[in-house]
């Protein structure tokens, strides 16, 4: 029932999604064929032509309805600009998004827990401010900044990995760690906030009562109850993730749909921003709706009203 | 070997030639007095001569491209970066040299009717297309009416194939193609790799999706496409028709070559340097001159032809549609200094509408404008554009203003001259509103919406400058200066049909001398196509637009 | 229940020398971060505010003979490719990036703090199809949106206020709703409804001024957020070409020469890092202070 | 025989913004070997501190000891290094708490909490170890105890829980248990079992027991010894039987004074000590107490007197032979004063209460039906059922008092009879006009005859707000009161409450519990209604201050004629104050009674445990749980009499025929099928 109800809500939510994308793609001025065709050199009549073959000089409701139905068909359409489905053009791209969004949530979470947690554990002492410190840098600056900072240094200069490309694990680092960063810093601040809220639960004075180490206090109990809010932080992070890797991917050179939506939406292709922003809030709907569902595997309570 | 036959005076292909274009960018860097570029230039000559040492076989060329191709169907692509993979796949019909005579290429003659309207073309015979079809008149005609196809969804293709009328195949290996209007500039636009020709076969499997499958007669064959990541081709073992351009006739001596797509420039160079890559183009200014000093790196480039990067005047608006307040500007403008700062002497200025390489290119204007602000204040005082207390000059109320749009962000500095000239124009008392849009066809072309619009376009012809100084016809849309001088329009009209080249660049010299005198437009810099490549990439030379071409490219160890 | 609280004071010698001194250090260390993070914020909007005081040159002065000269007594930041003073330009560049972060705040707070106010009061249907607009709003990431958005309504500050603004719109309606339903619940809001006030009273009286604290505690931290994300619309290519750039636009410009010239795109990059962290610093604490939970870390 | 714990001369503060906090001062008591000992005192009296001072769980709260020993078995606790702590805490000492709820980590199993425990001081296997969480559990008496052993804590009820609680501590055979307000958090039915079982468990393991507790009722059922404590000190320890028989501290007194006793005499003034724990910010000089103190002199103004301290009793006070003189507060056993104040009672209540008195409220077939949430589309719609079906009225002038277990649905129908939440079927009449079909803006007008105070007197108030401005707040709402009228209005009913009129312009958080229930009604006054729903008002407040609300509502009453439904748990209180008594079980009336008549002679076999199930303030009197089990969940209630689970008379037709509410004669009505008169 409460899964039902939800994956419904999100249908209705990605549905939204797409008309929402789609108006506010008809209202942006332009169309495809702006990059397609230098209108200094052609004439008006071989753009119309070509608006026309594109179907980008019909009226909105005209193209949403083709779009509607050619997705209903399970048809995400083909690019305007090269005619490749869209289909191909993300499975394509996807596994490399996949891999940075999870190599980045990777980074970010074990970051993020072992800042979070030191810092709450030592609250208020030297490790707490260092390693809140830390994780408020990871916020503070600007991700295509970070990153070409760490091209220069561990790329350019000491040469340990890649700076550009998709695949294997060494190119997934330098991107991961930036985008990554980010992410910690969320992280470091939700788990240090939810340890302390934990650490003033009655129940600390109960485990300590019982003769437990504080090694066993905090690393046992405490940060496992921290946990379950920063599970929330997840679906959150993933799309923060998801659009990070919009700037990432530019940075790093890296395959992926965060480059294409990126162009795609330069360029108003739009079936390819379409079908981008269908696979993204996919994904986001998808991820939450896991982060709820693992919820009542992680947190009993949660389990029992579910 | 192929032997040719042309009506047109034909000169003698020579690999010092080629080695001139090759090196444009270190020439005019000497200008500047930079010292290194003897050594570069004597490095090149020592791997031109392919004869004189054993040229090294085999090995793959990494060259990182700055943005991401469109699409490789040479008749649907809008990209210059596209252009630069399509060359190495398609081969086109002639070939034009720097000196811009047309060569053979995959036609070994042609003939052209007296009236202009028709060209008969003498097809090589022994070529065929990567995936076996033969190459034959049929693939042409099939060619150039797929690209007339409005189902094709041609872009600038389509435009360059104009006045292109139809197709007759006379027998297996001669195809004439018809006309509309004469048109001198449409030998040049077959050389163009945008009307590359694709294989017939290929491009009726493949459909819409040929731009991701591309077959073609050229030097490489297409491996893979990865977007946003790589592009593969590799070497054609079968190749043999090579055109004059390059000195390696048969198959290239590269395995293959992977483009890298890496936008970031830091990132891109960066790259070169740290060995990650073979080569990289379009080098940033700040970055060549670092890179000069850089022992394991070396730079080559050719500067583009057409129009340089211009900025053109819409003489709609008041006041600019007087020749003084233009001039005034062009005064005020101080261009070297523009191009000193910003490229740190690494390109050239522009003089005229044309580039220096393009035919009919007047070198006598060069030099011709100086920076005079006290001049071009009494210009404007003159016309009653008088100071106010903000320093900005007014008339009967109204502030002197200019509306500068560009419309390619991000792209060789263009927005930092935009934020000079406001600064110079300042001084003169002109207010400079800029503004950056992607969406030039709203603002430029359809609303006209601006008082000085910077662009430059590629292009083998002069007549390219039809388009921007001719009258318009009252209901089609105007061109980006709005020009109207009879004058003008007629020399544009006989430069389109003369046959004759020393009256056809007179024609063009004309014309360039009028638009500088009447400060019609700005000319600011000629684009130099930069490429940083290891130094064990050798042999790599330029067509006469400034793409790249790969045929002698070899890795020495 | 605490009953330390209400114990009283002892004359101060009975406390320890020793517990007295590490308090002391503790409190020292907090509020040394926070004094520093005050003075960037201070002195970043004295920049906005009078940057003609600070700034030694004119931020539109081109030097053209000194381009890219590196940090110097002279020009304490260096010069950059047009020979400006970078010190001078981050100065006065304070003033549109600060514009873009505190605008992009205003509206975004308050119209994602409207909507969540609304869908949390109201209720029923209304919450419902906010809070599906909301989620809409939300799976579509904020920098595709601002892109979309820049994209749309052209290259302007205002623009990429707006667009920036819009993108944040559901962060801001989610904590406002969240609160505002908690607030709705409190015992002083029944005590209210059972005195025969109206639900307009209620919730301009009671309801909204006890649910403001964590919208303004993120709209702090938006601050921050908002000015990055600008940045990264600069590095989109959707930034404003302004005579006086803005950081990001100065940073996203100024990468390209970072192996080259590192200190053009350095000092806005510390400029940006600089001010965000002080904001989030600011935030954090306040979240502290406003958390009554909180307010002993 | 030598004592198991020995507290010398300790004292304990806590690190604040404002330096050093001293909690506790200077107290001495001890606990010898199967001894119970009970810590009473008002909240901010210090006993919880002592309580974990003792196993040094202040630690971890910024505290220390700062003076004094605590011997156990004479190892001196104060002193201990960490390491050694541990092994005592949990094996040695073990600790109840007084929310089970809040007491177990959410995230681990029953089981796992009690192995956990037993794994640390033991070198046991987990196996054997689960084993004995089994026994333990199935000691304390929880049925399915392998089952619950892998549940989680949320899965069990409060009294479910406080037995694992117990279970846990016992895990490792304490010599010492502390029990910190065990039964604070619970139902009154559910603290007998309790206590109950922590008597049993005494017994058979010859632990001592440490209680820490506010209500003397429980000091008095369980304590060998009882310590009296007051703002971080002992003012009196002694024998249980002594301090109750002849208290010497006239704090101790005045609790015992303040407990509503069963046989009091309704309308009549309760006892109540003047004041509240001071602010402790600021502590009075000379004796702590003084400022509350009938017996203070210029004696106690000026020096703090020392706890005179004889084997094992002793009292701080300089008049503490004065007050041991005074007569008992109580000498009979309170069953016994029942049956003898009947008569008297019968009298004042054919005075207070004629049959033909106006009906104010009346209910007619009222039900309240929550929507759960269904888990899947086909399941069937069910619903908590928190009012099913109940009628009655409320006279007017009378206070009519609702008794019932959590989840009886008592506050439920006052906020239903009150509009505050929309009734699902049935029909509420107020002065005769039906309340229940109109809309919002309709109700508003009648709200000002018809208040409410709440039981959370810091939570009614919008922190924000001066407490003038809340008090102003019905003024504002309803009529045509200009600022200074309100503001007059204002300062009358703050003196009407007892408030000074200064108070206007302060923050709630700047007064105490007892001063803001006293804004809190203030409030409800504010526009003369004519009636006032008194939630649990005074559930939240401390003894000494519960005595002093009651008697300001009483007073109130008389003065402005008022008809109040009072809602509460403590039944002391509600009888105190309730011309009749409702009796709620799992959204039904049971029963309904004049006050006296329910107390006397139930009739419902549920009144009757429940009323038996209240401790009394008297030694040696121990109470016998005698409702077993817990209250069911409302959402699928028994069938047939609700309360047949759990009834010790209960039959096949109470299992299957629903009773309905019936008259037993004048003014009595008991839904059973076989009532106890």
């Amino acid at each position: 029932m409460y899964i039902a109800g939800r994956i419904l809500s999100s249908l209705l939510v990605i549905a939204g999604t797409l008309v929402l994308v789609f108006a506010i793609l008809y209202v942006l001025p332009g169309d495809p064929t702006d990059s397609m065709i230098d209108p200094s050199v052609a004439t008006a009549e071989q753009i119309a032509n070509l608006k026309h073959q594109l179907g980008v000089d019909q009226p909105f409701y005209i193209q949403f309805i083709r779009y509607i139905s050619d997705m209903a068909r399970g048809d995400f359409g083909n690019s305007l600009l090269n005619s490749e489905p869209v289909l191909d053009k993300i499975l394509e791209h996807f596994p490399a998004t996949l891999a940075l969004t999870a190599a980045s949530a990777l980074v970010s979470v074990t970051i993020g827990l072992v800042l979070g947690v030191l810092s709450a554990v030592h609250r208020n002492g030297p490790i707490d401010y260092l390693a809140r410190l830390v994780g408020l840098f990871g916020i503070s600056m600007p991700t295509f900044w970070s990153g070409i900072l760490l091209i220069v240094l561990f790329s350019l200069q000491l040469g340990w990995f890649p700076a550009m490309g998709s695949d294997g694990w060494r190119t997934l680092v330098l991107p991961a760690l930036t985008l990554g960063i980010v992410g910690a810093g969320f992280i470091v601040r939700m788990v240090r906030s939810s340890m302390l809220d934990i650490i003033d639960e009655h129940f600390m004075l109960t485990l300590r009562s019982k003769g437990l180490s504080e090694r066993a206090v905090m690393y046992k109990h405490a940060l496992r109850n921290a946990l379950i809010p920063a599970v929330t932080m997840i679906g959150m992070l993933i799309g923060e993730m998801l659009a990070g890797t919009v700037v990432i991917e530019t940075v790093f050179s890296r395959q992926g749909i965060g480059r294409i939506i990126g162009d795609a939406l330069m360029a108003k292709d739009l079936p390819v921003v379409q079908g981008v922003i269908f696979f993204t809030a996919l994904i986001y709907v998808l991820v939450n709706l896991l982060v709820d569902l693992s919820y009542s595997l992680i947190d009993p309570r949660v389990r029992r009203s579910a | 070997m192929n032997t040719f036959k042309s009506k047109r005076k034909s000169l003698h292909s020579s690999a010092a030639l080629l080695l001139v274009l090759a090196l444009v960018l270190s020439a005019c860097a000497s200008n500047k007095g930079s010292g290194n570029n003897g050594q570069q230039a004597q490095q090149q000559s020592t791997d031109t001569p392919a004869a004189s040492t054993e040229v090294k076989q085999g090995g793959e060329l990494t060259y990182a491209l700055a943005t991401s191709p469109d699409t490789l169907d040479p008749h649907r692509s809008g990209l210059a970066v596209a252009v630069r993979v399509i060359r190495t796949i398609y081969d086109s019909l002639v070939v034009q040299l720097p000196d811009n005579s047309i060569k053979p290429w995959l036609a070994t003659s042609w003939e052209i009717s007296d009236d202009g309207l028709s060209y008969t073309f003498k097809l090589r015979q022994d070529v065929k297309f990567q995936d076996g079809t033969p190459f034959n008149a049929e693939a042409v005609k099939y060619n150039f009416d797929r690209i007339l196809d409005p189902a094709t969804k041609a872009a600038n293709a389509a435009a360059l194939l104009a006045p292109y009328k139809s197709s007759e195949v006379i027998d297996e290996y001669t195809v004439k193609l018809n006309l509309a209007t004469p048109s001198r500039a449409f030998l040049g636009n077959l050389s163009q790799a945008l009307l590359g020709i694709v294989s017939p076969t290929a491009a009726k499997k493949y459909g819409d999706q040929f731009g991701l499958n591309p077959v073609g007669t050229g030097p490489f064959k297409f491996v893979k496409w990865e977007q946003n990541a790589e592009i593969q081709v590799a070497k054609n073992p079968d190749y043999k028709w090579a055109p004059e351009l390059v000195t390696n006739a048969g198959a290239p001596y590269l395995d293959g070559i992977t483009f890298k797509i890496v936008p970031e420039e830091a990132t891109r160079i960066g790259s070169v340097q740290s060995g990650q890559v073979l080569a990289a183009e379009t080098v940033p200014p700040q970055n060549i001159v670092a890179l000069k000093s850089d022992s394991k790196v070396q730079l080559l480039g050719a500067n583009t032809v057409g129009l340089p990067y211009t900025l053109f005047f819409n003489q709609e608006h008041e006041p600019w549609n007087d020749a003084k307040a233009r001039q005034a500007v062009q005064l005020a403008v101080d261009v070297d200094s523009i191009v000193k700062t910003l490229y740190l002497g690494t390109y050239d200025r522009a003089w005229s509408p044309l580039t220096p390489g393009t035919f009919g290119y007047d070198a006598s204007l060069e030099n011709g404008v100086k920076p005079d602000l006290e001049k071009a204040g009494a210009l404007l005082d003159e016309l009653g554009w008088v100071k106010g207390s903000d320093g900005i000059r007014e008339k009967a109320g109204k502030k002197l203003t200019i509306h500068y749009v560009d419309g390619t962000p991000n792209r060789e500095k263009r927005n930092d001259i935009a934020v000079i000239i406001q600064q110079q124009l300042k001084a003169l008392g002109i207010a400079v509103e800029v503004e950056i849009t992607k969406d030039v066809r709203t603002v430029v072309y359809t609303n006209g919406d601006y008082d000085l619009y910077g662009n430059s376009q590629v292009n083998s012809d002069p007549n390219a400058l039809y388009s921007f100084y001719h009258t318009t016809a009252p209901n089609a849309p105007k061109s980006l200066t709005r020009l109207s001088n009879p004058e003008i329009d007629k020399l544009l009209e006989q430069g389109r049909v003369e046959t004759d080249d020393t009256k056809r660049a007179d024609i063009y010299k004309q014309i360039q001398h009028y638009i500088i005198d009447q400060a019609v437009i700005l000319p600011i810099y000629v684009f130099p196509y930069t490429v940083a490549a290891d130094k064990s990439v050798q042999g790599l030379v330029f067509d006469s637009l400034g793409y790249p071409l790969f045929n002698g490219v070899s890795l020495s160890s | 229940m605490r009953e330390a609280a209400t114990a009283r004071t002892l004359p101060y010698k009975r406390s320890g020398g020793r517990l007295t001194a590490i308090r002391f250090k503790r409190l020292a260390a907090s509020n040394l971060f926070l004094f520093a993070a005050a003075l960037v914020i201070l002195f970043i909007a004295a920049c906005a505010v009078v940057p003609s005081w600070i700034a030694p040159y004119s931020p539109t002065e081109m030097l053209t003979d000194s381009i890219m000269q590196p940090p110097s007594a002279a020009h304490l930041f260096g010069t950059d490719y047009f020979g400006r003073d970078i010190f001078s330009v981050v100065v006065y560049g304070s003033r549109d990036s600060l514009f873009i972060g505190f605008a992009s705040v205003l509206v975004g707070g308050l119209a994602g703090g409207a909507i969540g106010a609304l869908s949390g009061y109201a209720g029923g249907w209304i919450d419902a199809v906010l809070m599906r607009f909301n989620d809409i709003l939300m799976t579509i990431p904020g920098i595709l949106l601002a892109l979309a958005i820049a994209g749309a309504l052209g290259k302007s500050l205002f623009n990429i206020v707006l667009a920036v603004a819009i993108a944040s719109i559901p962060g801001y309606a989610r904590i406002m709703r969240s609160q505002i339903m908690s607030i709705k619940g409190r015992t002083f809001i029944q005590a209210s409804q059972a005195a025969g006030a109206s639900p307009f009273h209620i919730f301009w009286k009671h309801v909204l001024p006890n649910s403001l604290s964590p919208l303004l505690v993120m709209a702090t931290i938006g601050i921050g957020t908002s000015i990055l994300t600008g940045s990264g619309l600069s590095f989109l290519g959707l930034g404003v070409l302004k005579e006086v750039p803005d950081w990001g636009t100065l940073l996203s410009q100024g990468r390209g020469y970072l192996t080259v010239a590192w200190w053009i795109c350095t000092f806005p990059g510390l400029a940006i890092t600089m001010f965000v962290l002080a904001v989030n610093m600011i935030g954090d604490r306040l979240r502290d202070q406003l958390d009554p939970k909180k307010s002993t870390r | 025989m030598e004592a198991l714990l020995n507290i010398r001369e300790l004292s304990v503060g806590f690190r604040t913004k404002n330096g050093l906090l001293e909690a506790i001062t200077n107290i001495s008591f001890s606990i010898q070997p199967g001894e119970t000992v009970c810590l009473v005192g008002e909240s901010g009296s210090g006993k919880t501190v002592t309580s974990k001072a003792i196993m040094r769980l202040i630690d971890y709260e910024k505290g220390s000891i700062t003076r004094g020993s605590i011997l156990l078995q004479g190892r001196d606790i104060a002193a201990l290094p960490e390491a050694e702590l541990r092994q005592l805490r949990g094996k040695r000492v073990a600790m109840v708490f007084q929310e089970p709820m809040a007491a177990f980590d959410p995230v681990f199993t029953i089981g796992q909490q009690i192995v956990e425990t037993i794994m640390q001081h033991e070198r046991v296997s987990r196996r054997v170890a689960w084993d004995r969480g089994i026994q333990l559990l199935s000691r304390v008496g929880i049925p399915e105890a392998a089952i619950r052993m892998k549940q989680y804590p949320g899965e069990l009820s409060g009294g479910m829980l406080q037995r694992a609680m117990i279970a846990m501590a016992l895990s490792c055979s304490p010599d010492l248990l502390i029990a910190d307000e065990p039964t604070t958090a619970l139902d009154v039915t559910i603290q007998a079992q309790i206590l109950q079982l922590l008597q049993e468990l005494q017994q058979e393991l010859g632990m001592s027991i440490l209680l820490i507790t506010h209500d003397l009722g429980i000091a008095a059922e369980m304590a060998d010894r009882i310590v009296v404590m007051y703002a971080g000190r002992i003012v009196e320890q002694g024998a249980a039987e002594d301090l109750f028989a002849r208290p010497r501290h006239p704090y101790t007194r005045g609790l015992l004074q303040s407990i509503p006793p069963l046989d009091s005499v309704r309308g009549e003034r309760l006892y109540a000590i003047q004041g509240s724990i001071p602010s402790l910010a600021a502590l009075p000089g000379g004796c702590l107490f003084h400022p509350r103190c009938e017996y203070a002199t210029e004696r106690c103004r000026a020096e703090a007197p020392p706890l005179v301290e004889q084997s094992g009793s002793g009292v701080a006070c300089w008049h503490a032979e004065q007050v041991a003189a005074e007569p008992a507060v109580r000498s009979k056993s309170a069953a016994l004063r029942v049956e003898e104040s009947a008569a008297h009672d019968e009298q004042s209540e054919a005075a207070l209460s004629g049959t033909d008195s106006e009906i104010l409220f009346s209910a007619d077939h009222l039900r309240k039906y929550y929507p759960v949430k269904r888990k899947s589309f086909t399941a069937p719609r069910t619903f908590i059922r928190a009012v099913d079906d109940v009628s009655f009225s409320i006279r007017r002038n009378e206070t009519f008092g609702l008794v019932g277990e959590s989840g009886s649905g008592k506050s439920t129908l006052g906020r239903v009879l009150l509009q505050m939440e929309q009734a699902t079927s049935g029909k509420v009449l107020f002065q005769g006009k039906e309340l229940t079909g109109l809309n919002g803006a309709q109700l508003r007008p009648l709200r000002k005859d018809m208040q409410v105070i709440f039981q959370d007197p810091y939570g009614s108030l919008n922190p924000r707000w001066t407490i003038g401005d809340s008090i102003a707040e019905p003024l504002k709402v309803h009529g045509a009161w200009t600022a200074d009228e309100r503001r007059h209005r204002v300062e009358e009913l703050l003196g009407l409450v007892g408030l000074d009129t200064a108070s206007a312009s302060k923050y709630p958080h700047e007064f105490s519990g007892g001063q803001r229930q006293r804004i809190g009604i203030a409030r409800a006054i504010a526009l003369n209604p004519s009636f006032i729903l008194a939630d649990e008002a005074v559930s939240a407040l401390d003894v000494s201050v519960q005595a002093q609300i009651i008697n300001l509502l009483q007073e109130l009453q008389q003065k402005l004629g008022l008809t109040y439904l009072f809602i509460a748990h403590g039944l002391q209180i509600v009888r105190h104050i309730s011309d009749r008594i409702g009796v709620m079980y799992l959204g039904k009336l049971v029963e309904i009674a004049p006050s006296d008549e329910l107390f006397r002679q139930p009739a419902h076999p549920y009144t009757k445990l429940l009323i038996e199930s209240i401790p009394q303030p008297v030694p040696g009197q121990r109470g016998t749980a005698s409702i077993q089990g817990e209250i069911p969940s409302p959402a699928n209630p028994p069938s047939g009499c609700r309360f047949h689970p759990r009834c010790p008379f209960a039959t096949e037709r109470c299992r299957k025929e629903q009773p309905e509410l019936r008259p037993l004669g004048e003014d009595r009505y008991a839904a059973c099928h076989y009532t106890l008169l």
